[in-house]
Order: structure tokens, then C-alpha cells, then sequence
């Protein structure tokens, strides 16, 4: 079991989400945050006071997923999140001990396998 | 507004003039009536952001769109039949057919009952504009859970069945009207009315399934210090405007519409310090309102000194009021019945007490030495009750029987934008598909094959 | 507002009254038409809410901007050169330049063409307010991707030069006056005007790169609901101030601008109902805007009750073009087309079908008889939609050669909000560096010697 | 507001009529006071969210608070007292006590001391709106830190013994009116006064914790707009109404208070546009308001055209004064001092320059050959400024001495919402636990087995 | 050490405190999350553009806890946030290598140990 | 590979951001989340309701860096997030197993080394 951890632009969620869906992958939370990397600042103006913005808008998606789902979930999101330009995120693959579904109490695999 | 029986002293007595019988077009009157009608409408929306404020966001929007379907609904029912019901004929419980469908409802300034300067169809509709703000006003004790269809259905009829018949009795030279019972602008007509039909329309729907359970706070305060402030000041259409002229009374009117709010908020925020410590905005605002409604019905009847009285002594039931309830298992979501309900009855009494004829040219109260016209106030207090209360819930019943009152558990859960709207208040679009076409609507998880969930 | 060859007509008939040559100056008009221009005013900052609801929250204040300077760049150009082109002078397609620079603008009640009983300078800054709206209004097609410095030399060129010509041939004794094409309040010179100039724009500057892609939500339904609230108060004076005086005229528009909305609302609801089985707000506060348009150019020249009829047969056209646009590829963004160009086309044709001499004073329409009128209606609605179609586009490419129209793919990715203005709508101050002194801007990567990123 | 030493004047010379000595009730006028006073009021209000919108999050309700509380606070004081410290009497520095509690403040069409036609009391109120608004446009500067109790305490008596004394001097006949200084509708009284106050309280109280240190944003640049949008609509009460009838020359006060601000809204843009190539939208609502106060002392003495020259130079003042204030050490927070500080006096100057008496039929400027207009306006804001810097400092350190003016800074690192009102402008109620008893608070953990934390 | 995150319902989110803080669980960090699983979709319409909702609000807590505390830390999510019904959530436990208190630089257990 | 995941005061963030570009630090995501630790509660009134607020807010960090990167990024948090005060916030190490750089499909060190 993995939790597949993605930070990817705002702009691309629909993208990413329509490549996870193709790929089968259902489950998913998804969270806003705000992220600094290789961006370009943005310089903002209010009155007098000028600040730089050191973050700009991201989406973070969190998906739990049995070993061999890892591989196609990572090719997903690399398809559909992709630009090219800096700014396009990173994927995290971090080692998950234990999932349960809190409807059933089944745990893992079982736990993120779809019930049909 | 006044009592349509006696309504050339008002005026004429307060500011020492005579008018003729029938009085000419007035242009000054009418100016001050096109924008004071324009102010009551704004009400409603005003009233959509208070209200919409204290729920939390995910109903924000069906709480907003149970004032402003008022502004539909209720508006076109009250043109088309609650007019003539309320404001029509010499009868003492309801008017006749004369203008219905606005028939005979011309541009010459001739009233319905009363004479007026000003054109007779601006007059109607200024009075509409308090039938939509009176229904509108009743949504407080139902929101978060009234299925919006039901909602729809139940104020049309409420406006043509309880709203114009009481307003008919006191303002269309009812009965009580003729027993000398006094209402300004509204007191009963609109303010116990909408504050009693909250209360039985909370009983009959029953609370929300998180009442009393856990927290239910209000999502946007600054909505509500929104709606408070445009409320404030459309009620100076209301209240001034229920002068029907640019009258000396509706300066009296207007300054008592500013100094007894003044008065409740610097009570209520005292109360509010001894208590905890800490002024409340939502106190604040709520404090305004109530300040409002217990001027109401005594705006030109009482000198601005005791405005000043009526605004800081109102204050106090409706604050008590207010915390018993929370406390309660009445579920008036919104306290309609402690803002509405308790300021209208406390400015109604005390307009009985403080009422001077030096002042309105028309009636003592207490004070200047007539302790009957207290009994007389709370009369009708207790008429509009109890009219109010079992008609409120005659419909109810009604309407729960062509389709459900309230919605379901999971629908209250989910939140009642999405149930009953389609829509939510605020939204960033994430993970919205868009559908191209409405008959092909894909379906993103058909089969299982494995995979993740 | 009424054609300027017939002015005095319009208020003596319906009043039964009858005004000298020159009419004196009237305190009571000048209260009203004081208010009404406040009221007008209003309107563009409530239309910066109606329209900066329905964007993405990173356009908000792009959109809303877009409204905002109207307020200063429309007024400046229409008190320097516009109103002296739109209302002076005997011609027939435009004015001459004696008002240049408000030069012979006084105080004295003389209106610009038409006798009037208000000071002339307030004649003239309550139809600037108008001008400002409506180059307003066409904002609508283009927000979420127009760069800003482009708009601002259109708006501030298609105020001059398509507004104030087509004011002169509607309201400034130009040649649809003179045919008997009637616009009361702005319907062909306000709504289908901008309607128009919507769709061109849209169509030069193209669709937004999402359009038809993905999703784009309303980020804000409660301002919505607001814009909608305060055009509705603001429509008072833009109907009711057209009689430009608080005269019984005055009367009759506030009053339909009171129930065609109500009806337009009724009959939005129930066909979202029915369609999807429910009724939504950003449809509801569609619906007060289409009702208002509706009934615009017929507020003083109909009845009450076939105001209602307007309102409600006015939802119809409206709400199926907008489902119409929707699936398109035309990316009139907010839907300016569907509200104020075919509400617009649909009022002007029912004000000739509608009108009733025994209520206008002036004319009638096809149920009174005369059906020629909706041809000649419809003629000024042709002239309009060519005239406005065509300068909206050249003005578009001649804006266009000077300085982009469009910003950057990228831009609009990233939002109008922080390309064009610096700033962002909402903000918590996270990751914000003060930039102390501008000269030396501190960079936060200059050497990247191993580290993360 | 004109000098009061010289009523009848004003009206009479512009309009060409003349008056009796007792001028009659008029309606009309009355019409337009009513409305007048609506929209004063409704200017409070709208700062609460210029100002609320402005700030951060935290601090939101605080804010809007300190404007909210002056509408009950100010308000009481002013009826009780202020008034008839204001604006009775013979007296060059104050008034006598003869309208204390309002006594003798009646129905009756006469003013405090000038003749006016419409009723006292109404005059009173609108009055009194003025009071409120230049209370509540002080805190602006001491926003994000000042404790909510020695605020109350500390407007109270900044109304009574600051707003009150500089009234009597300008509009109550003191000596600033004899000496010929002219302030139509508060640039002196309202702005230099509240702009001054406010330096001298943002000196007391000292920065917030976080100034120039860390970035500090408006959370909700949207309000900002709706405040600056209703404070223009509230303005035209403001200024108009200052002409205390609905007359030519509150038609010239209104066209001016939309020409000067639509002016200062292009100058402003293209100053932004020049130093950062961005129009920014907090600039825009910005230049409103300083138009809005450059063109006060001079609404109904300059002619329209020389009101946009007006609103075109009193962009550069304030626009360069608030880049400075934001890179120096004062912690005015939200620019009072350079909006109305500084709009003020560049008003109160440009007024002896652009005054003509044949717009005004009271006095010549500079331009029409005066030049010693400008020294006496000077003057008087010399004798503002000392009065307003000297007594503010005076009622700080007073109320200093009762109970703490600041927050301790850990209070302000939690936010002003919390800490002095209990309550946050924006909740989603989670991890909120229902309190059902206030007597037995369960407390979540009392003691700490192991376990995790 | 590990790390529990668990995504549960909006409107569980109260019981789940509930549950937690009996089970002597006393820190934690939640957050809005929105997602994907097998809950029905919803169907939106603004103006004439009908949109599916593919995401529905949920709640992340995330808890660090000593290795003993797993268990009764994942049985009173368990309790507090089922309902029976699709879209109950998920939880994961994922193992930390290193837990700091910021406030005195403790590690590990003692940086999740409650001062008393 | 790590993953730190910290939860810090709100007002102290610029701070944090300040001590970590200095250690070169470049790469981050932070989000909004609200925290039950051993902070004072806060009781706020709406009208007649009292309420116990149980979370206060806090911003989480999330830092994806190399090993040799681990121990300048928690101490340069620790430097800007501490008050000394209870509520200061947690640092979490969770061990990561792969990572991609989206824009490029770089994997692991050379995923988050920054572009010179
Ligand atoms: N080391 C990291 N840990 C966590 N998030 C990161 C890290 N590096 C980048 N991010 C996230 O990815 C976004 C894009 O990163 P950036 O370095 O600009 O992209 P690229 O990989 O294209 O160079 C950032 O805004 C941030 O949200
Ligand atoms: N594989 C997953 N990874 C991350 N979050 C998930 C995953 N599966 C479900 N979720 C979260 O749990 C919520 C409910 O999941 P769902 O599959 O509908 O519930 P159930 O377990 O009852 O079938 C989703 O909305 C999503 O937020
Ligand atoms: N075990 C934990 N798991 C996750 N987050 C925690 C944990 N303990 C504390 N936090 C977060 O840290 C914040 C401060 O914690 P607290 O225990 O009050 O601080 P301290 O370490 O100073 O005692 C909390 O509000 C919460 O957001």
C-alpha cells in the first residue's frame, strides 16, 4: 500500500483528474495549497505597500493505492499535469502501513478497492 | 401607516394645517413616496443577507432565495389578489373583489380607503412592499431544512391569507381600527404576525437534526452587518413612508427611526459587556433590528426623547428572550420570534405608553394620562396571535399535504444548496465536469476493474 | 426618459394637467430626479457585484473593475464631449457642441432640448449616469481575458461615439423620434445597445481558453444576488427618474418596475422547475435583470397589469437563448446577449403591443388598435443592432491596432486579477514579503547551490 | 452646509428667488431631507466594510465594529448633548444647553439658528448622521490593535468635545464663520478634523506588532468596493443635503459630487498605470473617496467644470502622501490622514481658489479675483488642526488613564475578532463545542494519561 | 511514531473529535479536503451550464501518535465517523521516522506526550 | 528521501519561510489547517449559543528533500517557528519512497534540486 502525494497547478486539476479516471484510479482527496518552487515572483501593489508573493495557488491530491496501482497512477498524473514550464509540481510516493474503510472496517487492499 | 379611519388628523393636526376633503396631487408627496417605496423593497434583499449570514455556507444560498422568491411570489400574488383582499371596501374583516387583478387601480391620487396626494397604484405597491417583507421575514424560523417548493407554495398563501386580513383590520379600517387599537408602520401587521407565524411554522417543521447537538454557527458576519445596515436603511421607506407625504410626521417618523436603534444598540452592548465581557457584531446587528421593530409601531406617535426610551428599554426582552431560546428546544433558527415576535409586542405595548397627542395629534397613551389605550394595544396584540399562530399552521398543514415540509435528513446533511438549488454560495470549480450535452451525461465510473476507490 | 419632440405631452395628458410653455422650476421634481441620479449611479457599482459574482475568484476584481471605471472614464468623456453630442442641438444623427466642456450647463431649469423643471445641470449629469452603464453593461462579454488598458480606451470611445449617437436619435429629438419609435427608459439606447456590442466584442476578441473546456463557476453566488438586489433599487431611478419629474408618470414606471420583475421571477422559477426540477439563484437574479430590461422601454407607457404580463412573457425568450448561448461556441461570458439584447429586442417590440394611449397619453399599441407601432418598434430595434454591431467592431480593431485587446494565454491562466491589477480579490497575507524599499528588491534565489526546491 | 451667519443668501442668489425672513414648510424639501438624512446615515455603514474590507481576516468584525458601534454611541450623545453644543445659540466657541435632551426640538420648520423649511428634529437627525460618520472615520488609524472598551469611551466623547466645538465654529456661527471661511458640506469639519484626529491616534496607540515588518493585506478587496460604492451613494446625501433643500443648488452639489470623483478616478488610474503599469482596485475605491472629500467644502461654489479640475489635481496630494506614509514609521493604518487629512485641506484650499459667486452668489476665489479667500480657508484649517490634534490627544491620554487603550500583542497576534468580540467574521463551526450549560463548561482534557497530545 | 490520516465526513467531523478526545487523543490538525470515491454525484447548474460535481467536502484530520496508540486512535475514528453508508472515508497509517515538539525540541514520543 | 510535514503558528510563517530560503531551502507547500494541541480554548458567543472553539489555526508545511537535506530544514523551522508558548506546533519525518518532478520526470534527489 501507498499514499501517492501530488502537488500539481490549479489549471491542470481537471486534466489530472480525467487521466486518473481513465486509469481506473477512483479514490482520491484532493486539497488547495500554496506552494514555492521555480516560479517567477509576482509582484503585488495595495496602496503604498508593495509585496512579493513567494507562493502561488496549487492543488495537492492524496491517493491511497495497492502496490500495483502505484506505477499507473504515477503515469497519470505525469501526463495529465505536465506543461513543461517550471511550476508544474512534484509526486511523492510515501509507505503506507496499514488502510481501512471506515464504512466497512476492511483494511487494506481491500480497503481501496472499489465495491462495484 | 395609519388608521385608515382617521387618516386626514394625522397630518393635519400634527403640523396645524387643514387639508380639503379631497386632497390635490401632491409632487413633494410623491417624490418622498417613489423613493420610500424603493426603500422597503430593498428590504427584502437586505433581510436575504442577514438571514443568509447566520446560516452556515452550505445553506447560504436557499436562506438568501427565501426573501428574494418573496420578491416574486408574494408580489404578484399581493397585485393580482392580497391588494384587494387587505385594502378594499368598508368591511371589518376583509375587502372585497374591487381590485382585483388591479382592476380600477389608476394613476389619480385617490386611496383605497383613505385619501391620499399621491398616485393610487404607487400606493398599492408601497403596500406591497410590506406583504413581501412580512413573509419573508417568517423564512428565519425555517431555514436549513424547508424543502424550497413547500416554502414557495406556503408564503404565497400566507401573504393572501394571514398577511392581508390583518392588514386589513388594522390599516383597511378594520375592526380593530375602529376599537382605537394603534400601529404606525407595522408593529402588528408585520412584525408579531411574521414573529408568531415563526414560532408555529418552527414547532410544525421541527428543529434541524444538528440543533442542539453540535455548534451551528453563522458563516458570514459581515452579510449580516450588511443586511442590518440596508435593513436600517430601507426602513425609513417604511416607517417615514407610512406618512404617506413629506410630512412633519414623517420627519418625526424618520428621526425616531434613527435615535431608538441608536438607543437598543448602546443597551444591547452594555448588556452584552456585563455579561461576557465582550460587545457581540452579531449582537450589534441583531440589536438594530430589534431596535427597528419596536419603533415600528409607534414612529410618529411619540416624541424623539422617547424613542430614545422605547429603543433602550426594548432592548431587554428581546435579549433574554434571545439567550432563553438558544437554550430552548425551539428551533425559530433564526430568532424571528425574539426579534420580531417579542420587539413588535414590546413596541406595541409601549406605544400605548408613551404615545402623546401633543406629539400625533391623535392619541395619549400612558403618560399623558390614558392607561386604557395599553389594554387596547395588547388587544390586538393578542388578536394578531392568535389569528396568526392557528392560521400559520392551518397552511402549514396544508401545503404538508401536497408536498413534504421538510427535507430529508441526508438533504439537511448535504446542505440545502445543493439539494434544493443545484448550486453552492462559493465555489473555486475544481472538479466540476463540465456536461456538453444535457442528454449524454457521462458517467465517470461504470465499471470496477480492480484499481483504487 | 421620452422622446424629446413630444416632452411635455406625456406628463400634462396623464395628469390631467396642464404645463405652461415654460415650466418653472419645481423643488419637488428636483427632490425626486436628485434621488433618482444617486440611484442610477448605484447601478454600475451593483452591476461591478451582479458580474464579479459570476467570475472565477482570480478575475473578481478584474471584472469588477471593469464597472468601476466606467465611473470615471465614461462620466469625464460624457461631461466633456458626450452629452453635448448625445442631447444638443436640432440635428437629426447628432448633436453640436454647444455643451463643450459643460460650457452653458447651468443651474437654470432648461433642459438640453425639451423643457424641463430641474436644473439643467442635473439633467445632464442624470443622463451621464446612463452612459456610464451601459459602457458598462457591455463589459460583460469580455471579462475573465480582456486586457485592462484596452478597455479602458474603449469604454471610454464607445461612450462617445456609440452611446451618445444612438441617445440622439432616441431620446435627442433624432430621427427614430421623429418616426415614433418610443424607448422610455433606455431599452433600444441602454440594453439592446450593449447587448450588441456584447456579442461583437465577444466574438473579436475571441472565447476564453476554458471555454467549452471545463467547468467556470459563479465563485460568488451572494454577490450576485446583491448586484441583482441593488440594480433592481437602482432601476427606480433609472425608470421612475425617466419621467424626470415626481409627477404620476413617475408613479406608474416605479410601480412596473416593481411588478414585471415579479413576474419574470414567477415564470423563471417555474420553468427551472420544471427543467430541472429546481429552481436555482443565479437564475433567480437573472430573472430581476431580464424583468427590468423587459419592462424598461414600456415603464411609463403600460399598465400595471400588462406590466406583469410583459415580465412574465419577457422569461421566455431570455431564458432560452441563454441555454442556447451556453452549449454555442459564442463566449458572451456573463450572457450580456441573452439578458440585455433580447430582453431589450423583447421589451421595445412589447411596449408596441402593450401600449395604451389611455394610459401613456401619447400612443398606442397593438391591442389598442394599432399595430403599425411593433413595425416601427422594430425598425428602431434593426437601426440600433446594425448601427451599435458595426461601430462596436470598428472601434474594437482600431482600440486593437493601438494596444493588445487580449491578454496572454498564460495570463488568463494565472488570472486578471494579479496580470492586470497587482492585486488579488481575496488574500490572508501568506507568503507575502514586504518589499521595503523599491529600489532594492530583495530575490529570494539568486545563488542554488545544492538545496531543495 | 453653509455658514449659518448667512442662510438665506446661498439659495436666494444662486436660484434668482428670494424668501421671507420665516420661510414656509416645504414639502419638497422636506422630501429631499428625508432622503438626505437615509443616505448620510447609510455612509457609516458602507466605511465599516471600505474599512472591514481593508484589513486582515482576523481583524474583520473589530473593524466593522468601530463604525457600527458609533451609529448607537455617537448617536445617543449627539441627541442627549452634541446638538445643542453644536449648533445653538449666540456663541463663537460652543452652544447653550437649550435643546439638552432634546427639549424644544420640535416639528416646527425652524432651525437651530438658521431659518430653515423643514422640521427641526429633521434637521437634528441629519445633523447628527454627520457626527457619526466623522467619529467612525477616526478609527480607521488605530484598526488591528485599539481595545474595543476605550474605543466606545473614547468616539463618545471625540464626538461631544472635538466633533461638536469645531461644528458650532464653522456651521453654528462661531468665529470661523465670521471670519468668511466656507465649508459646504465638512471638508473642515468631517475630513481635517477625523484625517488630523486619526495621525494623533495612530501616534498614541503606536503600530501594530506586525507593521513594516511583515506584509499586511486587505482580506476582501470586494468590500472595500461596496464600501466605496456606497459611501459615494451616502455622499450625495452628505453634500447635497448640505444645501437643506431640495433646490438649484443641491442639483450643482450633486453634479459635482459625481464629476470630482470620476476625475480623481482617471488621474488616480493613470498614476498607478505610469508608476507600476497596473491600475490597481484598492486605488480606484482610494480615489473615490478623495475626490469625494477634495470636492466637499466646495460641492454647491464651483462650477461643474471646475469640480473635475478639482477631482483631477486632489488625486496628487494624497496619492504621494499615502506611498510615503506606507515606507515611514506611521502607522496610520488604513490612511485617514491622507484621504481625508489631506483630501481635506487640499478642498478647503482649491475652494478659495475655484469659488465664483455668480455659481454661488456668496463669495469669489482666487480665480474670480479673491485671492485672500485662500489665506482665510487656510486659516481655518490651521485652527482645525490644532484644535482636532490638540483634544484628541487630551481624550487619549484621558481614556488611557481609565482603561487600556492597546491590545497586549500576544491579543493581536490572535486577532481583534476573538480577543474583544468573542466571535470571527467567517466560521465553518468546526471543532466548535456546543456549550449547553454556561454554569458547567466541560473541559476537553483535565487529565493527561499518557496518551498523545 | 506514526502518522494517522484519515479523511471522514464534514458532518462526522464532531463525533470524531468527540471519540478521540475520550480516547485521550489530544493532538491533531484537521483540514478541508474534497474527493473522489463512491459517493453519487451531484448535478449543478449555472445558468445554462450543467456541471458533475466529481468532489464532495470531507475533513483530513491528521494525527501523530506513539506506536501503542495507533490502535485505539484508529478505532475511535472508526466509531466516530461511520455511518454505513458509500463515502464514509478512508484512514492510513503511515510511519514517521522523527517526531519534534516545536515549542521545546523534544522528539518522538516525548514531543507527543502531553505536558500534564 | 524525506518528507517533513510541519504544523507552525500562522503568524510565525513568515519567519519559518525567512529561515528556510536562507538554508537553501527552496522547494515547499504549505496549506491552511486548524489544530487541537494544548492551547487555552477559546469561548466565543453567537447570540444566545456559547460555544468552545477546539482548533486554532495553523499553516502545515509539507517539504520534500533529500537526506543529506533533512536536519538544516527541521533545525531552520524550529529557529523560525518557535515562541516558547504552548501551540507552538509538531515536525513530522515520514520516509518517502520515490519522487517525480512533474515538469521534467525526474525522479528522486534530482526531483527537488533545484534549476540553477
Ligand atoms: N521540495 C518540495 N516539497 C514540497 N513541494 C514542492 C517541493 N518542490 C516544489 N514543490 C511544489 O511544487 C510546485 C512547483 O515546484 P517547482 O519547483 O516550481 O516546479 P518544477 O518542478 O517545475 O521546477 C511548488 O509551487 C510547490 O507547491
Ligand atoms: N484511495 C483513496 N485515497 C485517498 N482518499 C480516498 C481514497 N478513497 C476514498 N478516499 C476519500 O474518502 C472519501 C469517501 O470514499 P468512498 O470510496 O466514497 O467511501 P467508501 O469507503 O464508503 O466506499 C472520498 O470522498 C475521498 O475523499
Ligand atoms: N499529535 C499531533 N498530531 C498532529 N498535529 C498535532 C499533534 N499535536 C499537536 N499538533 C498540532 O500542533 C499544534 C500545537 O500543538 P500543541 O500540543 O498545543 O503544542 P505544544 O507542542 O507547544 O504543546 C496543534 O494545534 C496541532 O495543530
Amino acid at each position: 500500500m501507498k499514499l501517492i502525494v501530488a502537488i500539481v497547478r490549479t489549471e491542470k486539476l481537471n486534466d489530472v483528474l480525467e487521466a486518473l479516471f481513465k486509469a481506473e484510479v477512483r479514490g482520491l482527496s484532493i486539497s488547495r495549497v500554496q506552494g514555492h518552487g521555480g516560479e517567477t515572483e509576482r509582484v503585488e501593489t495595495y496602496r503604498g505597500t508593495t509585496v512579493k508573493m513567494e507562493l502561488s495557488e496549487k492543488v495537492r491530491l492524496e491517493i491511497g493505492v495497492s502496490d500495483h496501482f502505484v506505477e499507473p497512477t504515477v503515469r497519470a498524473i505525469l501526463a495529465g499535469a505536465r506543461t513543461g514550464e517550471v511550476g508544474d509540481g512534484k509526486i511523492f510516493v510515501l509507505p503506507v502501513e496499514k488502510v481501512y474503510r471506515i464504512r466497512t472496517g476492511e483494511e487494506d487492499t481491500a480497503a481501496v478497492t472499489p465495491v462495484s | 401607516m395609519k388608521n385608515l379611519r382617521l387618516p386626514i388628523f394625522l397630518g393635519a393636526m400634527a403640523m396645524g394645517l387643514a387639508f380639503a376633503e379631497d386632497p390635490e396631487f401632491s409632487a413633494a408627496d410623491t417624490a418622498w413616496m417613489l423613493v420610500a417605496t424603493g426603500l422597503v423593497l430593498l428590504m427584502t434583499p437586505a433581510l436575504a443577507f442577514f438571514y443568509g449570514g447566520l446560516v452556515r455556507s452550505k445553506n447560504a444560498l436557499n436562506t438568501m432565495m427565501m426573501s428574494f422568491s418573496a420578491l416574486g411570489f408574494v408580489a404578484v400574488a399581493w397585485a393580482l389578489l392580497g391588494y384587494t383582499l387587505a385594502l378594499s371596501g368598508d368591511g371589518n374583516f376583509i375587502g372585497d373583489l374591487r381590485y382585483l387583478f388591479l382592476n380600477n387601480v389608476g394613476m389619480e391620487n385617490k386611496g383605497a380607503i383613505a385619501s391620499i396626494t399621491i398616485p393610487h397604484m404607487l400606493w398599492m405597491i408601497f403596500q406591497g412592499t410590506f406583504a413581501i417583507i412580512t413573509a419573508a421575514l417568517v423564512s428565519g424560523a425555517v431555514v436549513e431544512r424547508m424543502r424550497f417548493p413547500a416554502f414557495l407554495l406556503f408564503i404565497t398563501l400566507w401573504g393572501l391569507f394571514v398577511y392581508a386580513p390583518i392588514a386589513k383590520w388594522v390599516w383597511g379600517g378594520g375592526f380593530l381600527a375602529d376599537l382605537g387599537a394603534w400601529d404606525f408602520a407595522g408593529g402588528t401587521v408585520v412584525h408579531i404576525n411574521s414573529g408568531i407565524a415563526a414560532v408555529v411554522a418552527a414547532l410544525v417543521l421541527g428543529a434541524r437534526k444538528d440543533f442542539g447537538r453540535q455548534a451551528i454557527l453563522p458563516h458570514n458576519v459581515p452579510f449580516v452587518l450588511l443586511g442590518a445596515a440596508l435593513l436600517w436603511f430601507g426602513w425609513f421607506g417604511f416607517n417615514a413612508g407610512s406618512a404617506w407625504a413629506a410630512s412633519a410626521t414623517a420627519g418625526l417618523a424618520l428621526t425616531n427611526t434613527i435615535l431608538a436603534p441608536a438607543a437598543t444598540i448602546v443597551v444591547w452592548s452594555l448588556l452584552d459587556l456585563m455579561r461576557t465581557g465582550r460587545v457581540t457584531a452579531v449582537g450589534l446587528a441583531t440589536a438594530i433590528v430589534v431596535g427597528l421593530v419596536v419603533i415600528t409601531p409607534a414612529a410618529a406617535f411619540v416624541s424623539p426623547f422617547f424613542a430614545l426610551v422605547m429603543g433602550a428599554i426594548g432592548a431587554f426582552p428581546s435579549y433574554y428572550v434571545l439567550l432563553w431560546r438558544a437554550k430552548s428546544g425551539l428551533d425559530d433558527s433564526l430568532d424571528v420570534f425574539a426579534a420580531h415576535g417579542v420587539g413588535g409586542i414590546t413596541g406595541a405595548i409601549l406605544t400605548g405608553v408613551f404615545a402623546q397627542k401633543a406629539v400625533n395629534g391623535l392619541f395619549d397613551g400612558l403618560i399623558a394620562g390614558n392607561p386604557a389605550q395599553v389594554l387596547i394595544q395588547a388587544f390586538a396584540v393578542l388578536i394578531a396571535v392568535v389569528y396568526s399562530g392557528a392560521m400559520t399552521f392551518l397552511l402549514l398543514k396544508l401545503v404538508g399535504a401536497i408536498t413534504p415540509l421538510k427535507a430529508a435528513v441526508k438533504e439537511e446533511g448535504v446542505g440545502m444548496d445543493i439539494t434544493q438549488h443545484g448550486e453552492e454560495a462559493y465555489t473555486s470549480g475544481e472538479g466540476a465536469i463540465l456536461v456538453k450535452s444535457e442528454a449524454a451525461m457521462p458517467v465517470a465510473r461504470p465499471k470496477a476493474v480492480g484499481g483504487t476507490d
